[in-house]
């Protein structure tokens, strides 16, 4: 964990924490900032108080309740499917990268490719909604001919860190690789 | 290099012993299968990694040794050493653990297999070695995804994991061996608890073997039976087709042959499967019969009966209100009265026709309801299946309503479409694909306006009828569809998988996951190996059991195109013909052999004669000519392809035939434009048509000059009441400049001849010899072919012993110099293009014709004296 | 700003690419703009010539004011559908005559019809609307008035517009068939089949057969069909004058607007005109390349 | 309102500065930006490819920003480092993408941000995505230079209002790039420029792609090539009136028709009346490549083009070594030296006589031998010659100072009228309270700046792989760093 601070392509500061646990096995971390419970409490307050509004005009329950109930819902999807708080990739030389992504409600997603199939890490560029951004991605070896790229993995695809950041990953990354 | 070593959790706390394993070919990595505690006798060993190899075709070695700390400690390491030279590897890992340390330290001794001094190298950073623990048991029960081969994952796919995987579980017989039984030898490794379930597992399947048996004679009788020559007729077989009901048993039947096969499922796949199909078939079974117990109590039947009748009296009821109003005004809608009436009448008498059916019907009711409800007992589905049948019966009339306004409509529609085009001065040009621009007669126009001005105003009401007879038709097909989703459910859910999945979610793997355990400096790394579980939706769509209702018939996409699109069927076949037809590169020279057409050149002919010479005749006897439907009715036009060999090239062409009647001369100026040859088709029973065929040679002089034509006589066969005699249609045809054929379809006599020398010519004249010939290798078997033709005249080349596909190029190559026969001969080419064409090129391009080799004479009269 | 500092050398600027001249680029020669072109090839236009031609839009107007006349009369029974049919089958058979009477002398172009051609499209004429009148009849009877008025009106529109004024004969099919269609609109609604009959003949010989007689007319007599399309013009004028006024008199304003006023403006603008030509135009094909001589 | 001027006026300023730091040693960073380029194929595109590649020989840094074509879309690397920028943006009509004058804004600024761009390169007045850009460029503060690849005439409605548009567009357009003087006339008539903001510098073509081959002519005939589109503008009815007048005179004549297009027809029909289906060969569509292998089995080229600016087709035939017959029209005049070519009037008769006394000189052998011709040729035209010209534009426009906002409406105002001056100088008021809002959005300094890998001063030292993808380019750049 360097003083270095990053920030991902809105603006927006992220923590890239690596730790290596061999001279051959590396682990980074990039966390966005935690969902803040302010913005929360005032995004729920003001649905009510709109739903509480409808149901001072027309005194139907419903309205309220219904409001309620979807707010809940929409926060659990939220933070169970949307926000990810930090996404972590493991490279253990000549055995794999693995790819996690750990969400707001603790719920983990992991993947793990074996070097074989890995031909090389790069950044790339591509057109993310209307703006131009650098990004990580693995790309997979093809089984049938060795020397084609069959398909490409993007790497901290919900936190998307800057360039800087990205170099930092890829270097560490090469290095290991051309290692083993 | 970095070394990866597996090591089982279940030894490691076992005592110091030889660590029993694999090495993975083409990777360093070494999978530890067992420890083996000293004291133990070598040759015992040994003999013991025998036998586990021949159980298991997996080559179990000594990878090392494991010491693990206790008192007596002294010497072990010496002896751990020794015993490097007792069993020799080329790489001998020393795995120890120290009293206080967590991770493991391992040094890894290389020693060459010649008898040297032995040379022992440690590795020097203890940080180039990987411990990854697994769990045995879960590793060896778990099946990867996606399923692979159960061969072993070796040399085609490199995939590490995969073979670790398949080590592990393919070294069962060495897990089995009990630990305290009375071995010479005494493992540490992963065993299974609870011997006596296994046992009960043992005794189910031997008495579930005889159950097969009988099933599978069951099933066998009941093939046969479906096989007798009763059920073989056509119309049963329709029916039996178009019933669910029927279509759900036969799935249900193959379902059960599946599971009741004796031999035990060898791969994970044919295993799941057969357990999915079981489950499914239990669940369904049990549903039917709870279905059962609820149908059959307080009798729910007659109940059902009595108001069954009375429902579809409703039914018909509110549908002649419907009609009743439709013949109104509905909704204020203006509509033509007269055919209002008409069509209405026409529906009302088909629903009075339908009640007095159900009247007849309705005393049998509850007993076929009764053994209907039977059928539950062979499952739910099979109930339900039947239910839907019942629907579609009962519903039959609206169907009907149905069919009649949808084809009324499109009948409407195909007519104001082509009469737009007309109305607005145009045509659809079908060569082109394009509506073209073209002046009508004045005659013309007048008809058609009137024709399309009374189309016009009649749309509406047919569209108001076939709108509402396909909203209703649209009511029973989504319930039908209902039903039918629900059965394919039943059918094909997997819920054994899913059980596997919830329950014992290792068992389904997608991958692994791979957690640091320790990272203390100077020990090397600690990995632990984790199941990734497979995702429910990835459980479903990989297990699901394919099922018979994946055809269209019930597939909801293909359900709405029929009922929509019914009336652009035409629109549709044009837009397939497009693609289809002549490619923009259009000419036969453009289409010279690409290698992807199944074709070398494409060639369009067109048929032309006075109306019924058999024109359409000729057409339907090529047997591999695909039918296309005529592009928008009142075209009069339409086209077949076949293809034909001609000197060993393949040659496709496009047959279209002209509609006789004169009037289409129009139409013909189009079609003639892209066409490269002519056949002028004349009955030889019919004097008129040979006279026509002046005609037409002047409609050809005027529309499409020069382009090559044959004469044909048609319908040879009738020859006993010929009116056209021979000599007098050959002289007419050399005075022509046309080569002449007499055919008979009916006898497939002289017909693809015909086609194969216009084709010829047609192919000089494009000069398309300077385009194969140069770069044209003979292979050998033209060569033959081109001997054999030389000497063999073409009516002996079916005598010959040769097979059907040699003798058809032998006669295309017959054909090929007889054809250069005759036009030598009759000199038909050169002439060929008489008032159009400019006689400078045409007298000099018959120089060019003479073919290379000069074709005995006796094939080329054979050809013509037959005829 | 001026063009880049380049001295004036001694050799003159030559409007070339493939030399490299010492000019700089952007080198600007008095000659620039030398072979612009204003207004060459406009041709000034007589005020009398232009009206000439517009009459033949007027006499077309006015005959669609005629059919709508003879409707009116049909539709309140002024008028017996055997007098229409009389008078339309004698005016036919002069028109025939005459045509033929002109024909010899037009020729030239493709082959004659003969007379029984013609006359086998004459029965097949007949027969159809005979056959069809009485489904006409009953065709629109369900569909409300205005309606069908508003239909026919259009298409009368669109005959009036696609109406190839400036070689009658053959009918562009458009304006033929919309004619045929708004006159099978009228017709529907008039009492009786026959009414039916005779109102599609007439508007059959006006529509279908007259513009083909007024070409032959024009490419023989050029003064007389003046004459005749004033003729016509007055005609539809007084025949709707005597049973709607008020169209007359829009009728007489139109016609006044298109054949007198319109040549007005046409020549009062001419002075106006300002198009620019140069070497940048693309050039037109002149030659009819469809059938070269060889 | 003040304050946004303020802005507009501090706008240009870094422009400026990056401009005058990459000043001395004249090191411009230039984004092409145009409808056209490959994988469409045609003058423009080529164009396009072949300057970019030269500028960047001459040490500038070029990047290139195009609309997705299909499957290719995101950020590619040509040779030497090219980047190329396909950027998501919904064609309307014959690959030209459909312009709100607005939402290309975010894209290209992205674009010209990243890449720190001083010069906009606009081409082809036919590209909507040309026009935009240079919109946004003048919003943004930066210089612009635009290329016109085409005439037009002035006769009807569709060539008034498109007349109209460019009038508008150019109006605050620093320089103005044509291929031909004719083509310049047309265009300050078009467009009511100032000439001497015009430069001319003509296409070019690579000589050593168009080398003459003598031995692939057939003797025993003469064979005239004709490489074009087959459409109306290309004049192809008056080869269909042509063919046959020469075929039935000289039987050993024969015709190599390459090209594809609405008006094949046409010579089809030709080709079925008369039967010259040995004499006619249409070749279809054409790889770029094969152009040369199909020119060198010709005698004579024929162009029948009804308008040309500048016609590359006519270069390459002269510079494979043939005799060149075209029609008068636009630009040709100026292209070859006059015992080159023979220029005949558009119509049948005209070119038909110059054909013939082609023919009958090829016949006596009056002409120069192919090799000759090609050595003319090969020297008239070569894109380094294009590119050191417009590098020469380059300079001279980095130096103007762009019009703040305020100035602009002004200028739009008194220049293209009071209507369309009035209602564009409200869109260029929204497009610049757009800017703002994205800059608000997304300010610049949060954008990262792009590597740069072109030429060579790019990061990937001297370029050795052809066409490389997007991910093998990256890798490298961010490895040098």
């Amino acid at each position: 964990m360097d003083g270095e601070r990053y920030t991902d392509v809105n603006g927006k500061a992220i923590a890239l924490d690596q730790r290596r646990h061999a001279s051959f096995c590396t682990e980074f971390t990039v966390s966005s900032p935690k969902v803040s419970i302010g913005k929360v409490m005032v995004y729920t307050c003001s649905v009510w108080l709109l739903a509480y509004a409808v149901f001072f005009l027309t005194d139907n329950t419903a309205v309220l309740s219904s409001a309620i109930i979807i707010t809940l819902i929409g926060m659990m999807l939220y933070i169970h499917l949307v926000k990810v708080d930090h996404e972590s990739l493991l490279v253990i030389g000549s055995l794999g990268v693995q790819l996690s992504s750990s969400y707001a409600s603790g719920r983990e997603s992991t993947s793990f490719i074996e070097m074989s199939k890995i031909k090389d890490i790069v950044i790339n560029e591509a057109v993310h909604m209307h703006q131009i951004i650098y990004y990580l991605c693995i790309l997979l070896r093809d089984p049938a001919d060795p020397s084609a790229v069959s398909s490409v993995v993007p790497l901290f695809q919900s936190s998307k860190p800057k360039l800087n950041c990205l170099v930092k990953v890829y270097k560490s990354c090469q290095e290991i690789i051309s290692k083993c | 290099m970095v070394l990866r070593v597996f090591f089982p959790q279940c030894c490691n706390r076992a005592d110091s012993g030889l660590l029993v394993g694999r090495w993975l070919p083409g990777h360093d990595t070494a999978v530890v299968l067992a420890v083996i505690h000293y004291p133990f006798i070598p040759s015992h060993v040994k003999q013991y990694l025998q036998q586990i190899q021949g159980q298991s075709q997996v080559e179990v070695g000594v990878l090392g040794s494991w010491s693990m700390p206790s008192e007596k400690q002294e010497g072990l390491d010496r002896f751990l050493q020794d015993l490097s030279t007792i069993f020799p590897q080329k790489r001998w890992l020393q795995v120890s653990r120290q009293i206080g340390k967590t991770g493991f330290s391992c040094r890894l001794l290389q020693q060459p297999d010649k008898e040297g001094e032995e040379k022992e190298e440690e590795v020097e950073e203890k940080e180039r070695i990987i411990f990854v623990h697994y769990e045995q048991r879960k590793v060896m029960l778990s099946q990867l995804h996606p399923v692979e081969s159960p061969t072993e994952p070796g040399l085609e796919n490199p995939s590490e994991i995969r073979q670790v995987f398949w080590t592990v579980a393919h070294s069962k017989p060495l897990f089995l061996r009990d630990k305290y039984d009375e071995g010479p030898l005494k493992l540490s490794h992963w065993q299974s608890e609870g011997r006596e379930a296994s046992i009960l597992v043992e005794l189910m399947k031997q008495s579930s073997t005889p159950l097969c048996l009988l099933v599978t004679w069951l099933l066998g009788a009941w093939t046969w039976l479906t096989n007798t020559w009763l059920l073989k007729l056509s119309p049963v077989r329709l029916v039996s087709s178009k019933l669910s009901s029927c279509v759900q048993l036969g799935y249900r039947a193959a379902h059960l042959k599946t599971v009741s096969s004796i031999q035990t499922a060898t791969s994970h796949t044919e295993f799941m499967r057969k357990a999915n199909i079981l489950m499914s078939v239990l669940l369904d079974v049990c549903l039917g019969l709870l279905f059962m117990f609820w149908l059959y109590r307080e009798d729910r039947l007659a109940w059902l009966a009595q108001s069954l009748l009375p429902a579809a009296d409703r039914v018909s009821k509110e549908l002649e209100e419907l009609l009743q109003w439709l013949m109104g005004a509905p909704a204020g809608l203006k509509m033509n009265r007269a055919l209002d009436q008409v069509l209405g009448r026409f529906f009302l008498y088909h629903i009075h026709l339908w009640i007095s059916y159900l009247r007849l019907l309705s005393p049998f009711l509850e007993v076929i309801l009764w053994y209907g409800g039977l059928s539950a007992a062979l499952g739910l589905t099979f109930a339900l299946s039947l239910l839907s049948d019942m629907l579609a019966l009962l519903t039959f009339h609206i169907y009907c309503f149905y069919v009649y306004g949808a084809r009324l409509y499109c009948m409407k529609l195909y007519g104001l479409c082509s009469l737009w085009r007309l109305f607005r001065g145009r045509k659809w040009n079908v060569l082109r694909q394009r509506v073209d621009s073209c002046c009508y007669d004045l005659d013309q126009l007048f008809i058609g306006t009137l024709l399309f001005t009374i189309l016009l105003f009649l749309l509406p009401t047919t569209a108001l009828y076939y709108l509402v007879f396909t909203m209703l038709r649209l009511v029973v097909v989504v319930v039908q569809g209902a039903l039918h989703l629900s059965v394919d459910l039943i059918n094909s859910f997997p819920l054994f998988a899913l059980g596997l999945r919830v329950f014992t979610p290792y068992r389904l793997a997608e991958g692994v996951k791979f957690r640091v355990l320790s990272d203390e400096p100077g020990t090397a790394l600690h990995l632990m190996m984790e199941m990734n579980a497979l995702g429910l939706g990835e459980v479903v769509q990989t297990y699901r059991t394919p099922t018979y209702s994946c055809y269209p018939r019930d597939s909801w996409i293909a359900l709405l195109r029929k009922l929509v699109v019914v009336c652009w069927t035409g629109t549709r076949t044009r837009r397939t013909r497009d693609a289809g037809l002549l490619d923009p590169a259009g000419d036969a020279m453009g289409s010279q052999g690409s290698p992807v057409k199944r074709y070398d050149y494409l060639l369009k002919f067109l048929l032309v004669g006075d109306s019924d010479v058999g024109k359409g005749e000729i057409l339907d006897s090529l047997q591999d000519g695909a039918a296309e439907s005529p592009y928008a009715y009142s075209s009069g036009i339409d086209f077949k392809t076949t293809t034909i060999l001609l000197d060993g090239r393949r040659v496709k062409l496009e047959l279209w035939d002209t509609s006789g009647q004169g009037r289409f001369c129009t139409i013909f100026r189009s079609y003639s434009r892209g066409a490269q040859g002519i056949l002028l088709v004349y009955d030889i029973t019919n004097r008129w048509s040979f006279d026509g065929i002046d005609r037409w040679i002047r409609e050809i002089d005027e529309h499409a000059p020069g382009v090559p034509r044959i004469l044909v006589g048609n319908r040879l066969h009738l020859a006993f009441k010929r009116q056209v005699p021979t000599e007098q249609a050959r002289a007419y045809a050399e005075k022509n400049g046309m080569t002449f054929f007499e055919v008979s379809p009916l006898c497939n006599f002289n017909v693809i001849e015909s086609f194969t020398e216009l084709s010829r010519i047609v192919l000089m004249r494009h000069g398309m010899e300077k385009f194969w010939k140069p770069n044209r290798v003979f292979t050998l078997q033209d060569l033959c072919c081109r001997a054999i033709v030389s000497c063999t005249p073409v009516h002996l080349i079916d005598k010959l012993p040769l097979p059907v596909a040699i003798k058809s190029h032998l006669k295309s190559f017959s054909m090929a110099n007889g054809m250069n026969a005759v036009m030598m001969h009759g000199r038909s080419y050169s002439l060929a293009n008489g008032p159009a064409g400019a006689k400078g090129n045409s007298l000099k391009r018959s120089k060019s014709i003479r073919p290379p080799q000069s074709p005995p004479q006796n094939c080329s009269r054979s050809n013509c004296k037959i005829s | 700003m001026g063009p880049d500092s380049a001295p004036g050398p001694a050799a003159p600027w030559r409007k070339v690419l493939w030399e490299r001249q010492s000019f700089p680029d952007n080198y600007v020669d008095e000659r620039f703009l030398g072979e612009l072109r204003r207004n060459d090839g406009v041709r000034q236009y007589r005020y009398w010539a232009v009206v000439k031609e517009a009459g033949v839009v007027g006499q077309q107007l006015s005959c669609v004011a005629i059919f709508i006349a003879l409707w009116l009369y049909m539709e309140q029974g002024l008028l017996s559908p055997e007098a229409l049919l009389w008078t339309s089958l004698t005016v036919g058979l002069l028109g025939y005559a005459l045509y033929a009477a002109l024909r010899p002398r037009l020729g030239s172009n493709g082959e004659p019809r003969t007379p029984l051609a013609d006359l086998q499209t004459a029965a097949i004429f007949l027969s159809f609307t005979f056959g069809f009148s009485p489904v006409l009849k009953t065709l629109t009877e369900s569909v409300s008035t205005d309606t069908v008025y508003a239909m026919s009106a259009l298409m009368l529109l669109a005959h009036l517009v696609s109406f190839p004024y400036a070689h009658p004969s053959p009918t562009g099919s458009l304006s033929l068939n919309a004619a045929l269609f708004a006159s099978v609109c009228l017709a529907s609604r008039l009492p009786g089949a026959l009414h039916t009959f005779a109102m599609l003949s007439c508007a059959l010989l006006m529509f279908a057969l007259w513009p083909c007689l007024l070409q032959s007319i024009r490419d023989n007599a050029p003064g007389p069909s003046a004459w005749l399309c004033a003729g016509v013009c007055l005609g539809g004028v007084g025949g709707l004058g005597s049973r709607w006024p008020g169209g007359a008199a829009l009728l007489a304003l139109a016609l006044l607007s298109v054949t007198l006023l319109c040549p007005l403006l046409l020549v009062k603008l001419q002075r106006h005109k300002d198009n620019i030509q140069g070497p940048w135009d693309e050039a037109e094909i002149h030659e009819d390349l469809c059938h070269i001589p060889y | 309102m003040d304050q946004l001027r303020k802005r507009a006026a501090r706008k240009p300023a870094p422009e400026a500065d990056t401009a005058a730091s990459s000043g001395p040693n004249g090191r411009h960073s230039i984004c092409m930006v145009s409808d056209f380029f490959y994988p469409n194929m045609g003058g423009v595109e080529s164009h396009i490819y072949q300057l970019s590649q030269c500028l960047i020989e001459k040490g500038h840094k070029v990047v290139i920003a195009t609309h997705a074509y299909g499957e290719r879309k995101g950020v590619r690397y040509l040779t030497n480092g090219l980047k190329v920028y396909y950027l998501p943006l919904q064609v309307m009509y014959n690959q030209s993408t459909a312009t709100t004058c607005f939402h290309s804004l975010p894209l290209l600024r992205c674009v010209f941000v990243r890449e720190g761009i001083t010069v906009v390169h606009a081409h082809s007045s036919f590209s909507a995505m040309a026009h935009d850009a240079l919109f946004h460029a003048k919003t943004m503060g930066l210089n612009t230079v635009f290329t016109d690849h085409s005439l037009f005439g002035f006769a009807d409605m569709s060539s008034v209002l498109t007349n109209k548009l460019l009038t508008v567009s150019l109006c605050d357009t620093n320089h103005i790039v044509c291929v031909s003087y004719t083509s310049k006339e047309n265009t300050v008539l078009r467009a009511t420029l100032n000439p001497e903001i015009v430069s001319v510098i003509p296409n070019a073509v690579d000589p050593t792609d168009f080398t003459p081959d003598p031995s692939q002519r057939q003797g025993d005939r003469i064979t005239i090539v004709v490489i074009s589109r087959l459409v109306y503008r290309k004049g192809i009815d008056l080869l269909g009136g042509i063919i046959p007048e020469l075929c039935l005179k000289h039987p050993d004549l024969h015709f190599l028709i390459g090209g594809e297009g609405p008006k094949r027809i046409v010579l089809e029909e030709v080709r079925e009346k008369y039967q010259l289906h040995d004499r006619v060969r249409l070749l279809g569509a054409l790889e770029h490549r094969d152009v040369r292998g199909v020119l060198v089995q010709g005698h004579i080229f024929l162009n029948t083009s009804l308008t040309e600016a500048f016609c590359m087709a006519i270069v390459e035939g002269a510079s494979c070594g043939l005799q060149v017959v075209s029609t008068r029209v636009g630009g040709i005049p100026e292209v070859l030296p006059e015992d080159l070519i023979s220029l005949c009037e558009p119509n049948v008769r005209s070119l038909c006589a110059g054909l013939e006394s082609v023919i009958a000189g090829l016949r006596s052998g009056a002409y120069p031998s192919p090799t000759a011709i090609h050595a003319r040729v090969r020297h008239l035209y070569t894109w380094r010659n294009v590119a050191e010209r417009t590098e020469k534009v380059y300079d001279r426009v980095a130096g103007e100072e762009v019009l703040p906002l305020d100035r602009r409406l002004l200028r739009l105002r008194e220049h293209c009228g009071p209507v369309a001056g009035s209602i564009f100088a409200f869109l260029a008021v929204v497009n610049f309270l757009f800017l703002l809002l994205l800059q608000w959005l997304f300010p610049d300094q949060v954008m990262d700046m792009a590597v740069d890998a072109s030429g060579p001063r790019g990061l990937w030292g001297p370029p050795k792989r052809d066409t490389m993808s997007a991910e093998e380019a990256a890798a490298p750049a961010t490895k040098a760093e």
